[in-house]
């Protein structure tokens, strides 16, 4: 079974012992070697001692899900093995310390598979001795031991690994790498060594074009947000630190280059409204949140509506409700940010698919914000935030920075001209489009008011009926234009052949195991399938997405929430009820395998609802 | 707040910008009588004593009845939510620091419900006024006791007498860092207006606390109550006083000096709390520190080329300049 | 044209002049002679001098909703006549000041109209010098000249008056009495002479059969809020001051023989919290508030759903979005209201269409919530706090009292078995129809915890994908029971012939306005018209509604908001979509002519959408 | 918080209710050498000595590291949201004042997100005790600073060192009325437990704020930072201190002595603001005054009789048994 083109890995233990380190060497090791890599993490809300895993996909291919079944786990504590032992494919291997765990005590672990007892603390204790170093010190090395010894099992080369590793450590710890390589030397030839290396079939082939050095990216979406708020010249960003949106402010504290000013403020209350502020100066500003956060910003985003200020708001969505899994990823808030706030105003709502689309909607909404001159919510979630992938560079070409309809002062010298200076202006002008000049303080002749009461065209307080009416009907004209406006492409796209035999609705990070399961879903199981992808939901793009479904043979929603949201906000923006519904609400994200799973037993079985639960 | 213009006036405005020019066309709607009509005359009269440019200014208030005074002055005003009014300042600061920056609101609105954002506002030091109308109730909503109202006390408006202790706001901004801490006094046009006017000129934090008579809804402290003398060890004094005639200086001089900063603080907290007859007008203290947008350029040393707002992301064609090499940085592969 | 069963009165002028008094004084006068009264009444967010006025319908018949086209304005300002003027129905009446305004200033008066100048002034000097008063003080008897000139020309008997004064000026105010007397009897007879008296042909005739003195109320909803929670056990309200929520905890807060605490928070994050404090503990609590406070309680709300906690919350909507239109009302936070907070937990949702379901859902409300362990949220509105109308006495007989499932300690004396008593509870063991026993901290043996976060039975933190599941599916599992258990009648309701032309699906107050259009539409207009009048939300009965609505010739909704909140939420739940919608926006409440005619526009033109605008 | 339980013991729980008792079957996952531990014996052991039967101790904690506190103690916990536990708490005495209430929770939920509660909290005075952990991060979420960590510190979490000034908890505390002001130190065991018994035996709102090493992002204040001398004055003395064995009394004897009230405030905001180098351990003020639950009886007679809960309102059928007749009053036409 040698000359595989695609390995699942992955590696567990306590939370702070390196899992993540090793993670992000393995993932980086095996990027440089020119695979495509994709990495999972789960973790507790805890900061050290509590069971995390770390799960890589590394393939010839492009992928962008993780899959179930393991072929090789490294563990070196006891509960990654009993929790995950079941999880390995038939003829998988087991990594293990056997002063931790023995195999015999993992229920379900299948018996075909080869177990390797890994004597951690020997290698370390060798390594110690041989540069003169403290074994203590050392510890955190396991886990490069678990990497080179896996790698070896693979049948990848070692010098990957020192490449890697040089990439990890730079300037003055430059020198932990051939320490570590030490380490991995040793157990990458202890390995092979062992009983069962041979029966361990799992080897993948190296990639035979290894993508030229510099021409891809291994990231995480958090990271691809932040990215793309510096490129659209998002100059201040407030957060009040949550799980996982601090994880965008964390990035962009580390670049101060920029000159982004990553505000901590007291409550997401402060953090909303500090920006709502910063974006009346015409600053391009953004606060980063997730569900507690979120609610705390309802009454700050309704204001920043009724006075139509270009706010972004990224709820990185983690599951809910309340605190509730505060570490994992749900796919249910949506329907909360596109009613959030009482009363009514226009909000552009637009979520993220992958890597790509969180480094584009996170440079395209400053100019959703600007144009329409309303808030803007991001609803990425804890799973793209968190993944680890590689992707080709973002596509900067044709960006362009639109800051909508501002005001054009015609007082040159105010100093001289103080009268017109000191002028009036419409910031509220009742338009055709919606669309009024917006006037920034500083600028001369640009005086207005707001208020969250509704307004004159000026902006003063006003309760008369018919200023109301005109203002209110103003305000939503805006949704009328953007739902024009914006490209097709970024509201929904229909991805696969379009005379599938089930359509599947999603929206979010279900994008990357639809992706990955199409191809399979065909060549294995004969099922066409296409993906309608959703990316706008407010305005809501009715008319385009009626027409996909109603021209659909079969149709699917799969989500990761309990009542399916867009399914049902689907139906109440157009009538149209989808046919079968999948959802998953463990808080862990849709596998390929799972979404594999689901559309057979819709297509196969007809089942009208499937509830999806693996993993751990 | 300190005026840090860009560019200097070119002719003074002082004649241009006589205090009427900064009435706005909307006439206030409030109840006659009421102190709030002294509180914007004295705002207006202090941007235009100091010659800031109105269309500079950046007027940003609460919900209330206090809340609407951004109405009235003709110069960027913002009626922001209730409580948010710092929340909202200090983001537009902070994105542009050259703007001249001015807050007011309720002490409801202060006290009660921004609370929080009374308290770290004190921590950050940005560069702005703020002028907390101090009526003991919530007037907008209809006289129910806002947080300054003793205990025990039992306005018109009030069903019953007040279960709760009052907020001490000149104790609660000393603990919380405000640089500049004062009262004035809402029917003293002349000592309100040079108040407002040092606290804008002050470059950090600034609270103004002005005792403001709501006569619709509490009875208790109105004019004729703070014109009543008392009687302070036998001898009649007014209750209304200033603490700068009794020989108070709440100024420190050095910062630097650790003793005299305690000092300082000492006896206002001092003062605070020798409140309870009479009611001291003037700065309680006051202390020149670096403001938060000086401390950021620590971290962000590119701010002191640019202002933020002033940080180039794209150019004439509208195309985004900003290089993410760097950003990207090792995540290259 | 003497004889009229029913009269339509309005009074205005600046704010904190007696506008409200002599409403107030106008709708007793017209009870104690025993007619039916509605009273609308509507103010700017202002405390003194901004306009406002009160229009007082008095009919031989029940009424609920108020009607446009006015027979008598009185005014003593000038604001008053000219904005209401063009209002007056021919042959109606104004009643002026000829110091502050003339007619020849009102715009679209009609020239019918009879008008009568009355010396306000004139009369109040005479009264104070035969009470040797001091004439400044009396300014405020100006209401009572104008109510009583109003009757004489009504043709009400003054002596009705006196009664009414009695049960305003009670205990030491009573020798008010007489000095208001005085001057009603001046101008009663004052008006009686003048030109035109006999013009004015609005004579209302006495009531044949006086309802008994004591078998009636004359209220608003926010007492009947008030009230409902009283009997029902709420014993503390927490609040931050807010319009017009504050009202319910004003009534509230003069009546301390029933002990409820009505307690002033720092803010509504503080109201909604201690509420959660509150209810934990087995009291029966509940918060009140208007949009903005209601944004701010989102996250707890969703704390509440998470820890299965009963607490109430009163959301007494107004125009929004923001600060909005804060004295005004609106039927626009129903989908924030479904949808608030952060990912998925039950809620009940529910809304008082009129006075005696305002009563009635504030007892029943606390009755859900401890059945359903859950968080209820009451949607009143602005138009039903305000509105002061004639009701029979509430149907208090029957009321029970439920508190859902209370744990019962088996342990007697916990000093004696501490063991017993400090045994570990299973608050949320994983029941059939998801309700588990509640235990109430001081119960020896109840012990067990609560956290926002996914939790075990016993309420400890938890991440384990099943326990999660087996949680969130019992929570769910309580809508489906609220569902089958809450009486049909309090989920929706359909008034009128089953086999109307057109049914009208309406929430909240537009109850009235609809009852009272129907028999006119009828008679007038040979339309059959029904009313689908719906209570419940979250959970919503979606195949009773859709039976109906399936059943219809045609459908129309009737809402007070822009984007048709119901309309929207009937085609989420059921798929169905309602072929028409009436909305309006302004801020002021759907009259029971605008409800004729947009059903007229709908049935006669096939209008698809009807947007009304009266009022002021 | 004092007890006031129902039912006096019937027999000494003293015996039967050992502080191991007190342990919940969950363990903590607190980090190695984390200050919670300590905390949370500490915790334990006063609810044990002061004999509260636990299954009347409504336990509230906010969230964070902190925040799990209530899951290892064996009584009615909660963990509520982050920084909501005072209006949690103060909800459920207000409601049940029969219940011993305590509350704890991180510095960043007390002091950061939950500073607006914390000043009112102090204006009513509902007797509880309040227990802040003090580690000067945000622990949970990965250690950012928190409101007490100093200008210009980084601690090895952060990216570059904190731009904004610390809050003063004890100023801010005594700023707005709590009436029991106490730091300990998570790791001083014996120190940390009569303090917090005493704060629990105090009646009206207490404050006990605990120095809590958090190893795992605070390196700047750990252990051994505390376990250092310092030198003021030319001469090593201990950095963490008992303020009580330097001559320091913070407690008011007598709270109707207007001069000594005052004395001792003036007194404990000077020993507050002399903390610099060191650190006084023990109680900085306490007083006794009404507390809420007392105030709000003056208003609400009835609760002289009933305690709020006990408020009959139905029969044993269930059937409601207020009578509205005064509530309508003269609605009644
Ligand atoms: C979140 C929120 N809660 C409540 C209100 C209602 N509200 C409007 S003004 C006001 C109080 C105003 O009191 P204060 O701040 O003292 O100002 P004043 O009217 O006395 O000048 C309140 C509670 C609101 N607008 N928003
Ligand atoms: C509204 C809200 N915002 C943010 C968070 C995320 N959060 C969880 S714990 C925490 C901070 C904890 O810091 P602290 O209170 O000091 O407790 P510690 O962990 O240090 O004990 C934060 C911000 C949250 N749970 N809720
Ligand atoms: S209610 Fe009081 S504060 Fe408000 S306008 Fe009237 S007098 Fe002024
Ligand atoms: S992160 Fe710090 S506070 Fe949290 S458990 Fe670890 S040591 Fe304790
Ligand atoms: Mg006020
Ligand atoms: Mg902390």
């Amino acid at each position: 079974m040698s000359g595989l083109t695609e390995i699942n890995w992955m590696i567990g233990g306590p939370q702070g012992t390196g899992v993540d380190s090793s993670a992000t060497l393995f993932l980086r090791t095996m990027a440089v070697a020119g695979y495509h890599v994709f990495g999972k993490r789960e973790y507790h809300s805890n900061i050290k001692g509590k069971h995390s895993y770390f799960n890589v996909r590394a393939s010839h291919q492009f992928v962008q899900s993780s899959r179930d079944p393991i072929d090789l786990l490294a563990t070196f504590d006891k509960e990654t093995a009993t929790t995950h032992g079941h999880e390995i494919i038939p003829n998988g291997a087991l990594i293990y310390d056997e002063k931790v765990v023995k195999p015999e005590d993992i229920e379900g672990l299948d018996a075909s598979v080869t177990t390797f007892i890994l004597p951690f603390d020997d290698i370390l204790q060798e390594v110690a001795e041989e540069t003169d170093s403290n074994p203590m010190k050392l510890v955190i090395m396991k886990n490069t031991i678990a990497v080179a010894a896996s790698m070896a099992l693979y049948g990848v080369e070692l010098h990957h690994m020192e490449e890697a590793l040089k990439g990890i450590f730079e300037g003055k710890k430059a020198k932990l790498v051939p320490l570590n390589m030490k380490a991995a030397e040793k157990a990458y030839a202890m390995i092979q060594t062992m009983d069962g290396f041979d029966k361990f079939t799992f080897k993948i082939d190296p990639v035979a074009n290894v993508p030229e050095k510099g021409s891809r990216l291994l990231m995480n979406g958090a990271t691809a947000c932040g990215l793309g708020k510096i490129k659209a010249g998002c100059r201040m960003v407030t957060y009040y630190s949550i799980t996982p949106a601090v994880d965008e402010c964390i990035y962009l504290e580390t670049q101060p280059h920029y000159g982004v000013n990553v505000v901590q403020c007291e409550d997401e209350l402060a953090a909303m409204n500090m920006v709502n502020g910063a974006a009346l100066t015409g600053m391009r500003a953004s606060t980063a949140t997730s569900g507690p956060g979120f609610c705390l910003m309802a009454e700050a985003i309704g204001w920043a509506g009724i006075c139509e200020v270009p706010s972004v708001i990224f709820n990185y969505q983690r599951g809910g409700p309340s605190t509730g899994l505060p570490t994992r990823s749900e796919q249910a808030d949506l329907m909360f940010a596109i009613n959030v706030g009482h009363g009514e105003f226009p909000k552009i709502v637009i979520a993220p698919g992958d890597m790509e689309q969180c480094f584009e909607d996170s440079f395209e909404c400053f100019n959703l914000a600007e144009r329409y001159q309303t808030p803007v919510i991001v609803l990425p979630d804890k799973v793209l935030a968190n993944n680890t992938q590689t992707i080709p560079h973002f596509n900067e070409e044709g960006l362009k920075i639109d800051r909508g309809f501002i005001f054009e002062p015609t007082v040159k010298d105010p100093y001289d001209d103080v009268e017109g200076a000191m002028a009036t202006h419409k910031r509220f002008e009742v338009t055709e489009d919606g669309v009024s000049p917006r006037s920034l303080p500083g600028q001369p002749g640009g005086i207005h008011w707001l208020t969250g009461d509704e307004h004159t065209e000026i902006g003063h307080i006003t309760e008369e009926p018919s200023i109301r009416m005109a203002q209110h009907e103003k305000r939503f004209r805006k949704l009328d234009k953007a739902l024009q406006e914006i490209p097709q492409d970024r509201q929904y796209k229909l991805y696969g052949p379009e005379d599938a035999d089930v359509t599947v609705v999603a929206w979010g990070c279900t994008k990357g195991p639809m992706l990955d399961a199409m191809p399979l879903l065909e060549k294995e199981h004969g099922i066409k399938a296409n993906l309608l992808h959703i990316r706008l939901f407010s305005p809501f793009p009715a008319e385009g997405v009626l027409k996909i479904l109603e021209k659909s043979k079969q149709t699917m929603s799969m989500e990761a929430n309990f009542t399916s949201q867009l399914h049902r906000l689907i139906r109440m923006e157009t009538g149209f009820t989808i046919g079968h519904r999948v959802v998953k609400y463990t808080g862990r994200p849709i596998s390929q395998d799972e979404a594999i799973d689901a559309i057979r037993q819709v297509v196969e079985q007809n089942a009208e609802k499937v509830v999806l639960s693996y993993g751990h | 707040m300190a005026t840090n213009l860009q560019a200097p006036p070119v002719a003074p405005l002082a004649e241009k910008l006589k205090p009427m020019k900064l009435k706005s066309d909307k006439h206030p709607d409030w109840c006659p009588g009421c102190g709030d009509f002294g509180i914007t005359n004295a705002i207006q009269q202090a941007i235009s004593n100091l010659q800031l440019p109105p269309w500079n200014v950046h007027f940003f208030t609460g919900v209330g009845c206090s809340g609407k005074t951004s109405h009235y002055v003709q110069c960027y005003g913002v009626h922001t939510l209730h409580g948010r009014s710092l929340a909202f300042s200090q983001g537009a600061k902070v994105a542009n620091p050259k703007l001249n920056v001015i807050v007011a609101g309720g002490d409801g609105d202060g006290y009660g419900i921004g609370a929080g954002h009374f308290v770290h506002a004190g921590r950050r030091n940005v560069d702005m006024t703020y002028v907390v109308f101090d009526n003991e109730v919530y007037g907008l909503t209809k006289g129910q006791a806002s947080p300054t109202l003793p205990e025990g006390d039992k306005p018109k408006s009030l069903a019953a007498p007040h279960v709760v202790q009052p907020i001490n706001p000149f104790a609660l901004a000393l603990a919380c860092g405000y640089t500049f801490i004062a009262r004035s006094y809402a029917y003293d046009a002349k000592h309100l207006r040079a108040t407002l006017a040092a606290a804008m000129e002050h470059k950090g934090m600034a609270l103004v606390d002005v005792l403001q008579p709501c006569p619709t809804y509490n009875d208790l402290r109105t004019k004729s109550f703070f014109d009543e003398e008392v009687t302070v060890k036998g001898s009649p004094v007014p209750r209304v006083y200033y603490m700068e005639d009794e020989g108070y200086d709440g100024v420190v001089k050095d910062s630097t000096d650790a003793t005299e900063v305690n000092d300082k603080r000492m006896a206002a907290f001092n003062k605070i709390y020798q409140q309870e007859e009479r009611t001291g007008l003037g700065v309680y203290y006051k202390i020149d520190i670096p403001t938060y947008e000086d401390r950021v350029k620590r971290n962000l040393p590119i701010l002191n080329e640019y202002s933020p707002i002033d940080l180039p992301y794209h150019d004439a064609d509208m195309n985004p300049t900003t290089d993410l090499t760097a950003g990207k940085g090792s995540m290259v592969i």
